[in-house]
């Protein structure tokens, strides 16, 4: 957030730009307002890190990391305590998206298949060991959950349920989000990407 | 004439990263400051481009390939840009867009200019009053940004441009979200602005007459005319697409000239021109 | 973030104990009920840090949001005493049945510390969240010395996210009388938002766009920018930040010092 | 011709002190315009008639036909609405696909709706601008563009709000052309405005709301004729007519043409 430029051209643009700095609450809006639209239509998805995405495919991954975390500060300081702590993962999955997008993996539907993959897996990876230290495992959602009790009462390790708990349910989600995003970048104006990638 | 009392665009050329053609084109400006000049035009003219570089935000925020100078009052945005930022004041199109978006009431987004330029906290207050009252915005202070109507945003959004006393004003069609009554106090208001350059792009071109010492007419991206509102609108183009004013219209119905054999354009020449055929 | 108390100035004239009390004392306070939630495993121990939580929230206030949170918590809690009572990898001893299915002890246990550790902390950050407004947190923080960019990325969505609401609701009506067909798969509903998203992110991000124009000619970062002084003046602030960092650094070294300890 | 008729309609917003209350009113002109100021109830009413909002009490219908009794497929083709803001509802791709999204949900025949869109964009002079983004055309075709998903569909009746605002003067002359021709061929035209200039010279039929109920409804010149009434719901005459009283004629006049014309006669 505040050291210099480490190089103009790389994705890796530590410092803020005035128009990063606006992006940003964009973003964790747009997290909001995606996620308040999917509960009132009742989707099985969160939806709730399509402005983490968006700002990854725009103004590269710390942009992204940013907005994933304050998301889940703003969201934990406001609503849901415990959400505070999930924002690792959210930091996570705005440096996944940001360095897939940078590497051309947001370029075809095909590829963004594969970006959605490695997303939910980073997501899941990051998440597991924060369900177990605080929910014993379970991530909330009752489908993912009755796996994991049908796991855990077959014996399986806790780990492995619950990772296997939270992986069904991000791979849904990171998905639908993935190709939402994927969507909704290519129809952005041109002078729209160009003010956000050549910020000064 | 002096150097630091003109404005002056010489050979401007603007082009957008991206784009294929350019959005300005060959503009040549050599004008005294302090007035009021209105810039009309129609889709892709460039008239936003125009108040774009106008305000510095063409090179300095927005990237684009510029050739030619600019400098008013003998200052330009390159040279020195804050210096050059902090003498202006500046209306976008969005006014929504224009809050700060970290303000609890509209007397704290209108501090806000203030409070980046460090000035003392009495100052502040009595400036905040002050341009609240100009603006009609007395009775919203204490309000949320957010809650106020399209046209309170507008005079907010003009009210935030002015608080720092700008020697140059520049505004990108302010009035758009205003009613006809908000519109004309808007203009009324333009009449007693001093010792200012104000640069205000519009459709409203009887208003514009009314008030405007200098009238610029874009069209596809160059200055196709300049002059007085009455020496422009009696030398339109068919091909610019501009109608003329209520007044020129029904001057010309009636057949009613001022000397030098041209239709008068704003109010008082109307008379002029009704007392000398009647 | 709905709820409009975040925003609004609690008003000036009538000042609570609570709003002597600086939120980064209020923050640490959180941090430390956690590490001390976390640090010990006696349920007694966490029922008392409970009451504790729970009272400081009753001689403050209690609001809607701090309900929400711990409905939602207290539903997983339960499914969690369910799920760990029957299937915890260290139960053996059976506490008792219901229509011949056995609970044992040793999850219920677990599911309980568990359980409470999260209701620490939800009355916790509840004292938090209901006294202290969102201008306050920006301009302390900004006092504090964070610059304006920092505190604008950290506060600045809860005040757009009205106007990114009302945008929404527009568009939303917008679409409706274009006529949007009735959905029924979830590939039908997923498509359903396109019409809805798509423009109010071009809408949203315009507004960045402009707003960071803006804010550059407003002369945001210009280094002769003075803070405004909060209207609310914090007693021993700083006598509260070095004891519960104190208290919070005492509580990490143990529990790393129990854990060393434990390898060997 | 359709007609509409508002009958004991009341509506009050539950946060808001508003309160809409109409009696009885007929929209039975091919071309009228709304007028009054901000929070008059103008929106409002255009909401109602599109069932986006839903009345407390009495009733609307069409023809006679109670307008909830419409499937909204059949609504679709009995009213059409713009908006102020076009950003509000363009989310295709390309120019052309916005039109035919519109028509899709009418007609499933995608031939003959690309064909409709075409034709519409050519009306409304974006047809070389078919495969672009919408949102890289300017603030006044994106204006078009909306009115042209909604000609496509080509309702009985159109409601327009703030059909003017941001748009260029080609654009208003062409939008002005379309108008009298949707007038001309038994369309109901139903428009909110600010621009008493506009409704001075192209509508024959003028309803004025202030705080929920309508104050007025008539010709332009009955409207403009009385001062009074102008004064009460803050509404300013249109340009000429303050131009000609600087000159000491109170006369009601509707634009320069009419001055002309009063003028000669005498």
């Amino acid at each position: 957030m505040k050291t210099e430029p480490i190089n103009r051209t790389s994705m890796w643009k530590f410092k803020l730009s005035a128009a990063t700095m606006t992006l940003i609450p964009a973003a964790v809006g747009i997290n909001y307002v995606a996620k308040a639209l999917a509960e009132g239509l009742k989707l099985p998805v969160w939806l709730g890190s399509l402005g983490t995405f968006l700002a990854s495919m725009l103004a590269g991954p710390v942009a992204g990391a940013i907005s994933g975390f304050i998301n889940n500060v703003i969201y934990g300081l406001t609503l849901s305590p415990i959400s505070t702590v999930y924002a690792i993962t959210s930091i996570g999955i705005g440096i996944a998206v940001g360095i897939l997008h940078a590497r051309g993996w947001f370029s075809s539907a095909k590829k963004v298949f594969v970006s959605a993959i490695i997303i939910a897996i980073v997501s899941a990876v990051i998440s597991t060991p924060l369900n177990v230290i605080f929910w014993g495992g379970q991530t909330g959602i009752a489908w993912g959950d009755s796996l994991f009790a049908v796991m855990v009462a077959n014996h399986l390790p806790v780990w492995l349920a619950s990772f296997t708990d939270e992986f069904v349910l991000d791979i849904l989600d990171k998905v639908c989000v993935a190709y939402l995003a994927f969507f909704i970048y290519r129809q952005l104006p041109q002078r729209m990407v160009r003010f956000f990638r050549d910020d000064k | 004439m002096d150097e630091d009392k003109r404005i002056v665009l010489e050979n401007l050329n603007v082009r957008y990263s991206g784009m294929e053609t350019s959005q300005l084109k060959n503009i040549n400006i050599n004008t005294p400051i302090g007035q009021i000049i209105g810039i009309v035009g129609n889709s892709h003219s460039g008239k936003s481009t125009l108040c774009r570089v106008l305000a510095g935000i063409i090179p300095k925020i927005i990237s684009a390939t510029i050739s030619g100078t600019y400098t008013i009052a003998g200052r330009s945005p390159m040279d020195d840009w804050t210096a050059f930022n902090t003498s202006t004041g500046v209306v976008l199109q969005n006014p929504a867009g224009q809050l700060s978006g970290l303000a609890d009431t509209v007397a704290d987004e209108l501090a806000f200019d203030l409070i980046n330029q460090g000035t003392s906290a009495d100052v502040i207050s009595k400036r905040v009053a002050n341009v609240a009252a100009q603006m009609g915005l007395t009775d919203q202070l204490r309000q949320k940004p957010e809650s106020l109507s399209g046209g309170q945003m507008q005079r907010l959004a003009i009210a935030t441009a002015i608080i720092t006393q700008p020697q140059i004003l520049i505004m990108d069609d302010p009035t758009s979200e205003m009613d006809p009554v908000g519109r004309q106090q808007f203009f009324h208001w333009l009449t007693t602005v001093k010792d200012t350059t104000v640069f205000i792009v519009s459709s409203e071109i009887d208003d514009l007459c009314e008030v405007a010492d200098s009238i610029w007419i874009m069209s596809e991206g160059e200055l196709v005319s300049q002059g007085s509102p009455q020496d422009v609108f009696n030398h339109l183009s068919p091909e610019w697409q501009i109608p003329t004013p209520t007044v020129y219209q029904m001057a010309e119905k009636m057949n009613w000239r001022l000397t030098g054999d041209v239709f008068p354009v704003a109010a008082e020449e109307l008379k002029e021109a009704f007392d000398a055929t009647n | 973030m709905t709820d409009q108390s975040m925003l609004s100035d609690e008003s000036a004239g009538k000042s609570k104990w609570y709003n002597a009390v600086d939120p980064i004392t209020k923050l640490l306070f959180i941090l430390d009920m956690a590490l001390l939630s976390f640090a010990g495993t006696n349920l007694i121990m966490e029922a008392g840090l409970i009451t504790a939580a729970f009272l400081l929230l009753v001689f403050s206030k209690i609001s809607s949001t701090t309900v929400k949170a711990l409905g939602f918590s207290l539903f997983l809690i339960f499914t969690m005493l369910v799920i760990q009572g029957l299937f915890y990898s260290k139960n053996q001893t059976v506490l008792f049945s219901v229509l011949g299915i056995n609970f044992y002890k040793e999850g219920l246990m677990y599911a309980t510390t568990l359980g409470s550790r999260v209701l620490v902390i939800i009355l916790a950050s509840g004292f938090f969240m209901v006294t202290t407004t969102i201008s306050e947190n920006a301009k302390y923080l900004e006092q504090s010395g964070l610059s304006y960019k920092t505190v604008y990325v950290l506060m600045s969505v809860c005040y757009i996210l009205p106007e990114i609401m009302g945008n929404m609701r527009k568009i939303q009506q917008a679409q409706r009388v274009r006529g949007v067909n009735p959905q029924r798969t979830i590939l039908q509903k997923l498509k359903s938002v396109l019409p809805v998203l798509i423009p109010l992110v071009i809408k949203t991000l315009d507004q960045s766009m402009t707003r960071s124009i803006s804010l550059q000619l407003r002369g945001f970062d210009n280094p002769k920018r003075k803070a405004l002084k909060a209207d609310t003046h914090y007693r021993l602030a700083g006598m509260w930040h070095i004891g519960l960092t104190m208290i919070a650094v005492v509580l990490i070294g143990w529990k790393l010092w129990t854990k060393i300890n434990g390898l060997f | 011709m359709p007609q509409i008729e508002l009958h004991n309609l009341q509506f009050a917003y539950p946060e808001k002190s508003f309160n809409l209350n109409v009696e009885q009113h007929l929209f039975s002109d091919s071309m009228t315009a709304i007028v009054g100021q901000n929070g008059a109830g103008k929106s409002t009413i255009f909401k109602l008639l599109t069932g986006l909002l839903k009345q407390d009490a009495g009733r609307i219908t069409i023809d006679g036909v109670v307008l909830n009794d419409f499937k909204p497929s059949e609504r679709l083709k009995k009213i059409g609405i713009t908006f102020q803001n076009p950003d509000d509802q363009l989310f295709n791709a390309t120019v052309k696909r916005e039109v035919e999204w519109s028509l899709s949900q009418v007609n499933s025949d995608k031939d003959q709706n690309a064909a409709r869109a075409v034709e519409v964009l050519k009306k409304v002079g974006l047809a070389d601008k078919s495969d672009e983004n919408p949102y890289d055309l300017s603030l006044s075709e994106r204006k078009l563009l909306t009115i042209a998903t909604v000609l496509a569909v080509d309702p009985e009746i159109y409601l327009f709000d703030e059909p003017m605002m941001s748009l260029d003067w080609p654009s208003k002359r062409m939008v002005t052309d379309i108008f009298r021709e949707l007038s001309a061929t038994g369309h109901q035209v139903i428009t909110i405005t600010h621009d008493m200039d506009w409704v001075a010279e192209e509508f024959h039929s003028v309803t004025v709301m202030e705080h929920g109920e309508i104050k007025f409804s008539g010709t332009p010149r009955d409207l403009f004729g009385d001062r009074e009434l102008l004064q009460r719901v803050g509404l300013l005459p249109p340009k000429i007519m303050e131009l000609a009283e600087m000159l000491g004629d109170s006369k009601t006049y509707l634009s320069p043409q009419d001055y002309q014309n009063q003028n000669i006669v005498q």
